[in-house]
């Protein structure tokens, strides 16, 4: 039998019990020896306790989604092993805490995790008799395990090093006396590059840094917190400033003010505090001035699902406020792009005179994946256009983007929400509102770069996900593709402005699928609104993809499509 | 930022207090510039949604900066522009119902930080661009277009707020005096940490009560204002707050914080006590 | 020579110079004769003075645009008549005040309104004398003039009715001794049915109040003031409730309180009070809470354009806020809609348990207009499906409408903006999501009604204008079909959902050209977001359409799609 | 609506002060359902975001009406269930960071109209649902996880703002002594218009401050609250003033107004006056 490429466990129990950690845990693990790791989390909205599971996926090559199936399912108590026994796979095996007894059979079976942990010495090492039975099911080097203890606790004292290393031999003990294995793991092909291990709201943060942030402000909200919590910590330094603000409202008009005295200014939030922000962002396009809005999206609407992922705020990311407008939107779909993207982001801002909504989601926001370690040299902070001249400036002339004159030196105009002439006065004059609406949208050409994913773009039918859905979608491509399935694949971080060259692409397709987690299928109806012939493949669970849904879902809307296509 | 542009389509009506203050703040931003040094340009006016947020492109002269935005989100815009550049010096300028209805959520949350800002307030005791709708100021039982029956809540006394929530300068002016009221902004821009301003601005169009105010002797009617005395110490917040609750309405200084830090100074603070790591060694911390 | 159809007379002057009045008088006294009467007006945002202009269009049929051009123009002062002479039709004249003399000739005479009113007596009849005039130069009986005055100042005592009618003297005299003409007026066709002359703003306040309006709440805004000060003034009822808020924030989440609590629940505001109301109407929607959001639009975006008309709030409107939501829509076109769209709105709120939006617009809200008598009986207030039984009932059962409880009679349950079982209590669970999503749009088919209006229906190219567009749209209409262009024509104020058979009809046109006041083609989007071929005929001005200029553009645009389906 | 509900997912951590809250809120609205003979479903309990505000969802017993709607607009939407139904009593119950945070702007115009709601507050000092981060009550200096280097601003005095703006009722609970505080709570409820009980509710999980509130004799900490003297005049503003300004926290009533008419009651009148017209008759305004 071939070696496996990729296994997926899951820690399922109590919250408190360590399940979080542990899935992290053995994330860090494989990535040392050279493995892809990946985790996937969902907690519920109590503090403490209630039941929580996390899961981590191990393969050989990066993957993107958190799969189809559990292959490991560690149950730390009855209702968890309820709750999650249907995702086994097929040879699936369970390993359940002793404190109780499944009421079925099969390829399970149980520790006592505290009790051999307390054996090893160390109550805190339960973790690792989980671990050593994980390592024996699947095959890996126990050598692994206990490299990364002695690197992680050495400098804690030998004791705990012992305690650990005793764990780890118990939990190999005990699944080598049971006659499960699910398939022995391919060994890790240890990438040449540097590594980072991290989580999507933390890689929007650095790459924010890094292109050049200066002032953050936000409200607590989940899961944009951790990207407030980020900034209180690091954007400290001289000329920096980040705050936690009173409200959503505050956030937005207090980034529009630090935008127009001429600082790159960001906020994160999620939906609630989205819809808060619009008549902000709304002044920011009409005076137009430079911030960034992250939108980790959760489930909604109104206060919704605040720990279930979704992509159901791109209609009123669009235009979250009255009037004509279109805001400039950038969608990450990896970890690896929330840092790029945080960066584009900022520069899109300073680059147009604008705001710029960065749409990210809860299942980005908390996943943990090793990525090559992120290319700071890469990232070319833009400068925005200032006034440099000595008076008689007019912010607001012609038809399209002019330098912005910067508080405390010449230029002092009035940046106004209310339709203005070229030095910001208000005025109701029909030229003007034309002049200074065509000006507005032009400013958007500016941002129309044709960078995006193609591939077998001579198929009639193309999938094409975005955002967080990118991940089950390439994997549901790849497993088409060795079916022999004809599709084009697409794919671009930019929602708005789409790459032109894709938009000419695309309105060629006969049919463009688009999965996507919302009721609307909001993208694929943007796409439509553009000409293209698009349909979405939605869901609504606050859960991801799995990959083999989405197969079976593309097949049949291909196929359908295709059908239909002789028919006529 | 000049009556004379002929696209501004804007202009009080007359004898509206809000010329009062137009004056009196170019008194102030005038000797402040010229006292420090400083030029026009380093000011930022942060301007309300009303008859008196248009104060911002009616100034004439060397011309400050200006942001005309949306109604009730003056402080919070100064907030931004203040954290992001702590050399500029920002003043609000705003309506009682752009600063005391829709914007109320904002004051005490800058009051606690300490924000280094000036506000102006115009209380006219009405919403007078949208044409005479009752505002937070605006007496129990008074008639005006929206409360036809006469109004049916209270007024709030923004003295009282702005004490009792930790304004750490508080000034009450009237806009017939513009010298007078040049000074008192002044003093508010010159103290370190967050000043509010209260003017009384009426609005001749929907509620002309400069005899009120002022008084009438012929009439037999008292003026509702008087001077704060000479006697009060406006370091003593007790004392402020019996004044703010007197009967009629004091002018002048009402309370000065002493000694408490700005936000940008506990800031300033904090970044000598973190260590400021790069960018590149934040990152460093996630690779393996 | 024909006599005249209608003309148009626009005053022009400052604000305060009674230009307002002026062109509400003239259209009533037209009115009161049998004439159709249509005011349309611009304010500047000052308050006193200003350069104001106001106009009356006439007809001896019912219009419902502002019209081309200007038969007459009344300037009362040289800035005025500068500003618009350029909007004359060929024949126009122009009555100035003696005040000052043009610096061009041609069809013009000068008067002193003032002096001549002051002459007759009273100062204030300055209005009667350009009446007067007006009556002479367009051929209407002074007759009905002097009615008007009887009528109207009988009361007020002999001496005003005898300056008045010197006034009307004086004013007819001086246009007497010009040689000028515009022609004859067609004499009117006194309608058969009672009359109202009435306000969008106006007909909006009654028509709800006739659907069972209880509860009131709004912030002041232009042009949405006057519904507020209608409601505080009449909806003052045993039960009643009308009252100005301290923000929109507050004026949305008081109507969801009272709609919870069993009452029938309005507000009304502009762009900026809508957006900033999005999180609120996402909750209603979420929890399922019958209320109205009346936006009258202006100018955006931000603060925008708070005195002029446009139709761009849209797309805001459909999804106001984060999450899978489409809030059901209707846009009034004329002041009657404006009636029967205020009381539509309230019953589909109760109907389908949910926010409705009714997206009426500045043009509408300040035009006077003489309609049928809004009829009261052909209005059946909808009764809300309440809960009846005695207990043990779960709110939000099932995947349809369900009754729902009233506060203070058994069946008390937890209305809930987070994701909530049948009880209401919050819960993540996936099964729960989907059936609370497909339950929410489910509902929406309650408010599928096939009710337009459709016209030539074989033509291959469609016009479909929406909300105040109908008005010039429908007169462009008619002046191609005199011309003998081929063109169907539809119209719906049910904007979302759109009536099922409308949108069959409409996707077998080869296009559809959508005329409305925007940038973005907005709802041209949105149909093509539902597979329709439309095109969008914009216009950003901060105006309405003229009817001439739709008429060229439509030709344009109809003739280029024939051309493109020739060459292919 | 019952803690035994299995697909609601919410439960408070051990020993979270908002047990106690729940349990003084029912003993409160059992007292106060059969002192005045009214069902239990004639209660509507309007809940803010946050932990505390879970309360909707865990009252045992007999079930009043809830509403858990959105961050911060506890108070607009109990103000539009009020006024719609006075019939109704309606309970607001939020945290410090629901109400007087994002939701602040709300506060102050209840207190003008004097609406006749009761509010609940649970202040913990923290935002407790979103994992520790500092709240308007949080002390200057104090690291949460939002303000690693320390808290940058001072702390509101909640009972001290509520004074100012006119609250007509204010009581200050405490979570631990349910009895005392159902009596507290009921008080509310019994009092005409506008009523706030300001209920300290320790968070055990990011604030547990229990040992400072009650004090701990064996380490020789003074317990931070004191009950309201005996001798204290509810009815005297000045001296309610004082208590709220005392170095520590005074538990019980704080301060009645009396002779303040409620909303309804100034509607009531309104409609007393005023001729009511049919939609009838005002269409025959419009009719020619
Ligand atoms: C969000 C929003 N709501 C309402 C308005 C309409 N509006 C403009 S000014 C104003 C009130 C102005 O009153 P005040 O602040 O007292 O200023 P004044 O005109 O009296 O100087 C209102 C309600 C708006 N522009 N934006
Ligand atoms: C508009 C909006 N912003 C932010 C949040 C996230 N949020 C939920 S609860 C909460 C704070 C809760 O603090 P508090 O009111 O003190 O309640 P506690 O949990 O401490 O009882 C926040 C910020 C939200 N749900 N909606
Ligand atoms: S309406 Fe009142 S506040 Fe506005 S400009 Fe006129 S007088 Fe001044
Ligand atoms: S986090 Fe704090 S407030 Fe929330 S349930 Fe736990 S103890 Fe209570
Ligand atoms: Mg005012
Ligand atoms: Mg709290």
């Amino acid at each position: 039998m071939a070696k496996r490429q990729d296994f997926v466990v899951r820690f399922a129990g109590e919250g408190g019990q360590g399940v979080v950690t542990a899935s992290e845990a053995l994330a860090r693990i494989a990535a040392d020896v050279g493995y892809h790791a990946l985790t996937f989390s969902t907690f519920p909205s109590q503090i403490l306790g209630g039941p929580t599971w996390t899961q981590a996926r191990i393969s050989t090559t990066p993957v993107l989604s958190p799969g189809d199936s559990v292959d490991v399912l560690v149950a730390l108590n009855e209702e968890a092993y309820e709750t999650h026994k249907e995702d086994l796979s097929e040879d699936g095996v369970v390993i359940y805490d002793s404190s109780f007894t499944p009421n079925s059979s099969g390829r399970m079976f149980g520790m006592p995790f505290d009790d051999l942990a307390k054996q090893a010495g160390d109550i805190r090492t339960a973790n690792m008799v989980m671990m050593g039975a994980l390592a024996n099911l699947v095959g890996m080097p126990v050598k692994f395990l206990q490299d990364f203890i002695v690197n992680r606790y050495l400098s804690r004292g030998q004791a705990i090093v012992d305690a650990n290393m005793k764990a780890i031999a118990f939990g190999v003990e005990r699944a080598a006396s049971t006659t499960f294995q699910i398939g022995e793991l391919e060994p890790p092909i240890k990438p040449n590059y540097k590594q980072a291990m991290i989580r999507g709201n933390d890689a929007i943060s650095i790459g924010a840094l890094a292109a050049g942030l200066d002032v953050y402000v936000g409200y607590p909200i989940s899961p944009a917190t951790p990207i407030l919590i980020y900034m209180e910590r690091n954007l400290i330094g001289s000329g920096k400033f980040a705050y936690q603000s009173s409200s959503e409202i505050e956030s937005i008009a207090a980034i529009v003010g630090a935008g127009y005295a001429g600082k790159k200014a960001m906020t994160a939030t999620a939906g609630p505090g989205f819809t808060l922000m619009g008549e902000g962002i709304g002044l920011a396009w009409m005076a137009e001035i430079p911030c960034v809005i992250v939108n980790v999206q959760r489930g909604g609407p109104a206060t919704g699902l605040p720990t279930k992922t979704e992509q159901s705020d791109l209609m009123t990311a669009l235009t979250p406020a009255h009037g004509d407008q279109l805001i400039p939107i950038i969608a990450p779909g990896t970890v690896e792009e929330c840092y790029y993207g945080g960066a584009l982001a900022i520069n899109w801002a300073e680059r147009y005179q604008g705001p710029v909504v960065l749409l990210s989601e809860h299942s980005l926001a908390e996943r943990v994946q090793n990525i090559p370690k992120p290319d700071l040299s890469q990232i070319v902070p833009e400068v925005r256009a200032t006034y440099q001249g000595t008076n008689g400036y007019q912010r607001y002339d012609g038809y399209e983007l002019s330098p912005m004159p910067v508080p405390g030196k010449p230029g002092a105009y009035v940046a106004n929400g209310s339709e203005h002439d070229a030095m910001g006065d208000t005025t109701h004059l029909p030229s003007r509102h034309i002049q200074m609406t065509t000006r507005r949208f032009s400013k958007l050409k500016l941002l129309e770069e044709n960078v995006y994913e193609r591939e077998n773009t001579d198929a009639p039918i193309a999938v094409m996900p975005w955002g967080g859905s990118k991940g089950p979608a390439m994997e549901a491509y790849e497993r088409l593709k060795a079916q022999g399935t004809n599709l084009a694949w697409y794919y671009s971080m930019r929602i708005n402005p789409l790459p032109p060259k894709l938009l000419e692409e695309l309105r060629k397709k006969e049919l463009v699928l688009v999965p996507e987690l919302n009721y609307l299928g909001q993208f694929a109806s943007f796409l439509r609104s553009h000409g293209v012939n698009a349909q979405a493949i939605t869901q609504y669970t606050g859960l991801p993809f799995r990959p083999k849904d989405l197969v079976n879902r593309i097949k049949d809307a291909a196929s359908a499509a295709s059908r239909k296509a002789v028919s006529v | 930022m000049t009556s004379k542009n002929p696209e501004y389509d804007f202009k009080w009506c007359p004898g509206c207090g809000d010329f009062g203050v137009r004056r009196a703040l170019e008194f102030a931003l005038q000797d402040f510039c010229s006292y420090h040094e400083r030029p026009m340009n380093s000011n930022v006016i942060v301007a309300g949604i009303g008859c008196s947020g248009n104060l911002v492109h009616l100034v004439e002269g060397e011309q400050p900066y200006g942001f005309h935005g949306i109604h009730g989100r003056t402080l919070p815009i100064a907030f931004g522009a203040k954290m992001g550049r702590p050399d500029l010096n920002v003043v609000v300028v705003a309506g009682d119902g752009d600063f005391l209805s829709i914007g109320l959520e904002h004051v005490a949350p800058q009051a606690a930080r300490n924000l280094d800002v000036c506000c102006v307030i115009m209380d006219n005791g009405v919403y007078g661009l949208t044409k005479g709708q009752s505002s937070p100021t605006t007496d129990l039982g008074v008639i005006t277009s929206s409360t036809p029956y006469g109004k049916l809540e209270s007024d709030l006394n923004p003295l009282d707020y702005y004490l009792s929530i930790g304004v750490s300068f508080i000034a009450s002016g009237y806009s017939s005096k513009p010298k007078d009221l040049g000074k008192l902004i002044q003093a508010g821009m010159e103290h370190k940490g967050f000043s509010i301003v209260h003017v009384l601005s009426p609005c001749t169009t929907y509620n002309d009560n400069y005899e009120q105010l002022k008084g009438n002797a012929k009439k037999g009617i008292e003026p509702i204002i008087f001077d704060v005395p000479k006697e009060h110490d406006i370091h003593d917040r007790e004392a402020a707050h019996k004044l703010v609750n007197a009967a009629k309405i004091p002018i002048g200084v009402i309370y000065q914080a002493q000694g408490r830090p700005t936000l940008d100074q506990r800031l300033e603070d904090l970044r000598g006590r973190v260590k400021v790591r790069s960018v590149q060694e934040q990152l460093e911390v996630f690779v393996f």
